[in-house]
């Protein structure tokens, strides 16, 4: 589907403003700095533009859009390498408040997500598959959390953690004050430093929990996944456009570049992927606001759009040779940024397999 | 307003097979009509047996004859192509004399461009057409020409001008396929199918008044007949309906399809039949096989993708959006689509895949696929045709360079194994 | 390691029979015809050239020669073809009985098969797997064998069965005269015409079981797989050079299609292929030879060999354009040898499975 | 006969080991004396602290040296490229004054060869050589420069003339290093490391003596040094058996050795680390998972057929055949070889893979061959210019159609963001 007059102006006004604000000298000052973000840059994205609250219910100072708003906010920030706890908060934490929280818990918490005065983080013990969160964090009987986390997105600026520990019925998701003792965050070396990680280690912390169910991990996932699939897509498609451009300035041997035939097929090859990876992408989003569609969408969207940013990264450094292999030169940034996202939420290799095991599941009811 | 003149036709062209559409008609005799009231083609002009529909109308004529379950005009592919590069470039008496016969079916047509020296690069074609008296001489070979040995008539591109460049040398003929110089071979294929033919010329003659267009126009008159075929005939089906319906007319009709779609039995096995993939793997348990699954899963994601970016391409056409020409990405996409079905078809049957035949996995069907997914990376323009026209085209990179811009007399053709050129 | 002189003379001498015997045209007229294959070059083959014997101890009338050189042999076979039992005989059968024959079970069949006076097939009822071989058929307590095996190379032509059977104690060879009662062989519809495989079907049929012991299949597996990998090598470097030649003859655009920038890195791609097939391949039998190297190098010369052929044959008919998917042309004879050779004894992802089992194996030891 | 002879040489260079090597002289000392007698490089001419012995008796001398544990020559690579090409192109005055320094390690070396507009094309460059009075002066930029702040002189190539085809203008120098015209910066790579160097020349000044060779004969003098550049270091490293022996002079030798193999620390990650797959998978427990298993059997299979191709060659090649560049080969195998590496650690890895530094995987080793990786495809020639290497010489198919043929001045450069030339 093509996007409507609507949705088109969002994805416009969204370019821009990170467009205008995540330039690289921008990303490169803060993969440098020590929180990883600029606050007035998230002021702004949170007051001025609303973003934060994109896919969130009105009632809770969101804007009320969905899954494909959600993704276009997601896109443009994947372009530009933004670099702020938007994922962390408004994404994953932010779903696990909406799947499981009950109404005075959404109520209490959803709107100073909404509005970025509130920053969340959602403690996962395990990053590769939903099935085996929650073996190193437990509540017990009394509600209390202990245990650790490695990789917690953007826990170093959070003041609400949303926990995922195993109780004594199921996994359940769990609110956290940040602040109090026994929480101790230490924020870690990171492969890519335009999304921080850090260690979360819970010490008998008090703790409430989402709702009464299990955590709704599969739906989360799919909700992740569709929003990282989005952000990878985005920043495959720039690191395409801007190597097309390189490729057209150029010369060697009297040529520009992009006129040698073996790397303007292998550019082919690249739109394709992306074009494939494009349309999983946003049919995820689709899949996620209208309930209609396969239900491996979100799967396929990450594999495809991982497998489709990784071909391009490795080719935007070789096509730029030497040149493309220096700190100097923008192309490593992206590259790491696709490196992080493609061992985040389930590599390709994962998803596939769960793609097969939910047509399983379809093809047996 | 639209929608009234929409609906007004719908009601003219309903009230008219009421009184008329009668199953017990021969198909000629039912299309005779057809082609006296405008029906069997309302997009034409009313000069030559149409009703100057457009589009939109003419899709409202198509959808009433699906309701009502009548049969509309032939529908031979390469008919499609002569009949409407005929209604652009044709004489009058060309459009009169070869245009009722195809929509009646009375003729079926076959289309003469490619060559076996010629095959991407179809404007080096090397076919002669010199002209003696009233009359041009032909002489050459073409290949890849499907339903040459059903057609009454072929349209043909030959070389009518060897000091010129080569698209400026090229002329555009119909030919009639029933003549001593004319022969025609089946082409056998690897798969076994013998879907096209080879045709040779030796002194076939065409009259003067059957060149289509002016001498050496031949080029751009073929892109025409190409761009329909890049359309493709899916517009022109009939949607399997009246296939199934009961009733003469639909037997005759029936075996004029069956002859007409011969040569495509095998395209879906080209494509390598994605859609049988997980039955498969469930049926023998290869399912179980985790590499089967990660190859399976590639093979299905792949496929959904593909028609996902098409569909999204359709979707913002109809906006009015920019789009990525999709054709040649659509068309790159079918063969890694394929190329991974025929691997993935291949682990599910193990070492069944040592066999063919009625006897083999699914009858046959998973061979043919084994042996037919080659294919469809090179038919229709080669994958390295589209990688240019994408890299050209969508991402704006400089063209190959040209060493085949002079005379075509001296552009460097096949070297034979004797170090020679050919042609 | 290079070859020593003599057994470059030897593969000289085999290079040329085949070249010879084993032309395109010969080996459409045999794929047409009902046994597939020559009787008089087959007599050539073992009598006059003595290839029958390659690898078959002098004592039994062979040449004596290992490993190496029946690899020789193998790969000039694979370069053109040879259609013939070869294979069947002189590698899977012999093989079995040099491993599991007792000395006068070698001494009464062996010699048979060095003369090619005796074709002998490989009845396995299983060719992905040594482990799953022996589930079809059994022996019963006076060792006479009921069963079928669906795909036997050449059994339509052999006068002697070797059959792997499960016996009360394990899965044993057996030999059994093919010409008995409650034998019976069915021949196949084959996509690689140029190897035939039939059905055989056993009824309570007779049998000497070959030695007391299991069936070493394990060894045999390497033996027959490093024999295959190194026709696998032999038809690829063939198809690969007839690829190459036909590009510097074809013209399109006003130059030869060699000359494509696209195609000729292609090529490069595909000549590395193929030397690290061969490579691996021509390791194996070294180890075959020795028993010095990797207990994994006949699954690596399979897997490379196995898809470096499919590179290869897919590219030549690629390569050569509609032309490449006639029937006239010969590029799919190889094409159809490449996908059967694919399936036949291990597809590569097992042998890379093996790969990694028996390095587990060597790190566990 | 050979073997007396080698026999005899090592007899020599033993007594004469036995006579003068002492742990306790310092570095510089023990050079200068293996300089004055010859044993410094054998293989070089008498007239230049050479021996003139072929290859085997310097190989014999070489040997006697590691049995004894006797330090040899200094060998800075790039000075390695330097001497060896002043012995071929160099003036008499120019080997007595540089090769002796180079030799006993007081100078280090760099190599000013790539820029930043010619990379895979190096004869493109574009740093300008001015005559002017005696003296030549040197604008421009050089990149790639390993050691260069170590370094006490280059050798250049830059342009001398525009108006001649590319190749043809170009001059060699030698220059030093440590005047105001020369700045020297590091350059940082995208995994951190700054191996390599900027160089920039403003008015640097080269006395006309130390131009070497010819002026224009620069191109075919840079194909002595790319030619020892190709042969690598291996055969001049000592195998690591100085390194770890006790003494004085080994402390002052590691230390040399530390400087010089400085910017060489991340090559072992660039190739990937084939090496610590299996360990890794099997220590994290990642080898129960039939993909990684899959994706490790392809690297480490790979791995182990390039080694065997690599092997193959040289068998062959000892045995007087004839062999298939396969330098070209196995330096693209090395590109297949590290990117699966890559995948492999990532899967192995996991989301572990999100971190880097000391307490990441393996201190840190993973993360750097993540970040390396990408490099082996580029350095020392591009995957493509070796596909053209190997499409060209090895396959026999036709060179790239030439753009650049005329003189300097007109062949296009770098179009800038202005859509003007650079350079």
């Amino acid at each position: 589907m093509a996007f409507s007059e609507d949705q088109q102006q969002f994805a416009d006004v969204a370019e821009r403003f990170f467009g205008d604000k995540s330039t690289p000298t921008e990303v490169r000052r803060l993969m440098a700095s020590d929180v990883g973000y600029d606050a007035e840059v998230w002021r702004q994205l949170a007051h001025e533009v609303g973003l934060t609250g994109t896919h969130l219910p009105e009632a809770y100072g969101g804007f009320g859009f969905g899954a494909v708003e959600l993704g276009i906010t997601c896109q443009a920030m994947g372009r530009h390498l933004y670099c702020g706890p938007f994922f962390a908060s408004s994404v994953m934490a932010a779903h696990a408040v909406l799947n499981n929280g009950s109404e005075a818990q959404r109520e209490a918490l959803l709107p100073g997500i909404a509005a970025g005065t509130s920053i969340a983080a959602l403690v996962l013990d395990d990053l590769s598959d939903p099935a085996r969160v929650g073996m190193s964090i437990q509540a017990d009987a009394n509600g209390r959390l202990s245990g650790a986390a490695q990789l917690v997105a953007d826990a170093h600026v959070a003041d609400l953690l949303i926990v995922a520990a195993r109780a004594a019925d199921a996994v359940a998701l769990f609110m956290v004050d940040a602040a109090q003792p026994g929480v101790k965050v230490t924020a870690q070396n990171c492969l890519d430093p335009t999304r921080r990680m850090a260690r979360v280690q819970l010490d008998d912390v008090s703790a409430e929990r989402l709702g009464n169910g299990p955590a709704d991990l599969s739906l989360l996932w799919d909700q992740m996944c569709t929003a990282l699939a989005h952000e990878m897509v985005g920043g495959a498609e720039r690191l395409f456009e801007t190597t097309v451009e390189y490729m057209k300035m150029r010369v060697q041997f009297g040529r520009v570049i992009g006129s040698f035939q073996a790397l303007k097929h292998r550019c082919a090859d690249l739109l394709l992927e992306l074009e494939l990876a494009r349309a999983a992408t946003h049919e995820a989003a689709r899949y996620l606001a209208t309930g209609a569609g396969d239900a491996f969408a979100p799967n396929l969207a990450k594999a495809l759009a991982s497998d489709a940013y990784i071909s391009i990264a490795k080719q935007a450094i070789q096509l730029r040779g030497g040149i493309g292999f220096t700190w100097e030169e923008d192309t490593h940034l992206w590259y790491k940024r696709a490196k992080a996202s493609e061992v985040f939420l389930g590599t390709s290799n994962w998803h596939r397999e769960e793609m097969i095991r939910r047509m399983e599941v379809a093809h047996g009811g | 307003m639209a929608d009234d003149r929409i609906q007004e036709i719908r009601d003219e062209v309903g009230a008219w097979l009421d009184a008329h559409w009668d199953v017990r008609r021969s198909l000629g005799e039912w299309r005779e009509l057809l082609v006296e009231e405008g029906w069997a083609a309302p997009a034409w002009p009313k000069a030559y047996f149409g009703r100057d529909y457009n589009e939109a109308e003419a899709a409202a004529v198509a959808a009433v004859f699906y309701e009502k379950g009548a049969i509309g005009a032939a529908q031979q592919g390469p008919g499609r192509l002569a009949s409407h590069t005929l209604l652009v470039h044709g004489t009058d008496a060309q459009k009169r004399r070869y245009l009722r016969p195809i929509l009646t079916g009375e003729h079926a047509w076959c289309q003469l461009f490619s060559e076996p020296g010629s095959g991407s690069d179809l404007a080096g074609l090397t076919t002669k057409a010199e002209r003696v008296g009233d009359k041009w001489v032909i002489n050459g070979q073409k290949v890849w020409n499907t339903s040459a040995h059903h057609a009454r008539y072929g349209i043909l591109v030959a070389r009518t001008d060897w000091d010129v460049p080569k698209h400026q040398g090229i002329s555009y003929f119909v030919i009639d396929m029933h003549q001593p110089g004319v022969e025609v071979r089946p082409l056998r294929q690897m798969n076994g199918h013998a879907s096209f033919n080879e045709v040779f010329f030796s002194d076939a003659e065409v009259p003067a008044q059957d060149l289509v267009g002016s001498e050496g126009e031949g080029w751009t008159i073929a892109g025409t007949t190409l761009s329909v075929e890049r359309q493709g005939f899916s517009q022109s089906r009939d949607g399997g309906r009246a296939r199934n319906l009961e009733g003469p007319i639909y037997d005759e009709y029936r075996q004029e399809l069956a002859i007409a779609l011969e040569p495509y039995t095998w395209y879906p096995q080209r494509e390598g039949r994605v859609d049988l993939l997980f039955e498969r793997a469930v049926a023998n348990g290869a399912i179980d096989d985790p590499h089967v699954r990660q190859e399976l899963a590639k093979a299905i994601g792949l496929k959904r993708a593909a028609q996902l970016a098409a569909e999204a391409a359709a979707a913002k056409r109809r906006a009015g959006q920019r789009v990525v020409p999709e054709g040649s990405v659509g068309k790159l996409a079918a063969s890694v689509i394929a190329r991974q079905a025929n691997h993935v078809h291949t682990l599910i049957s193990g070492p069944q895949a040592l066999l063919a035949g009625p006897d083999s996995e699914l009858g046959g069907i998973v061979a043919e696929v084994l042996l037919s997914t080659p294919a469809i990376s090179i038919a229709g323009g080669t994958d390295e045709i589209q990688k240019n026209i994408i890299s050209e085209r969508v991402l704006g990179f400089p063209k190959e360079p040209r060493f085949d811009t002079g005379p075509f007399r001296d552009v460097p053709r096949n070297v034979s194994q004797t170090g020679k050129q050919e042609g």
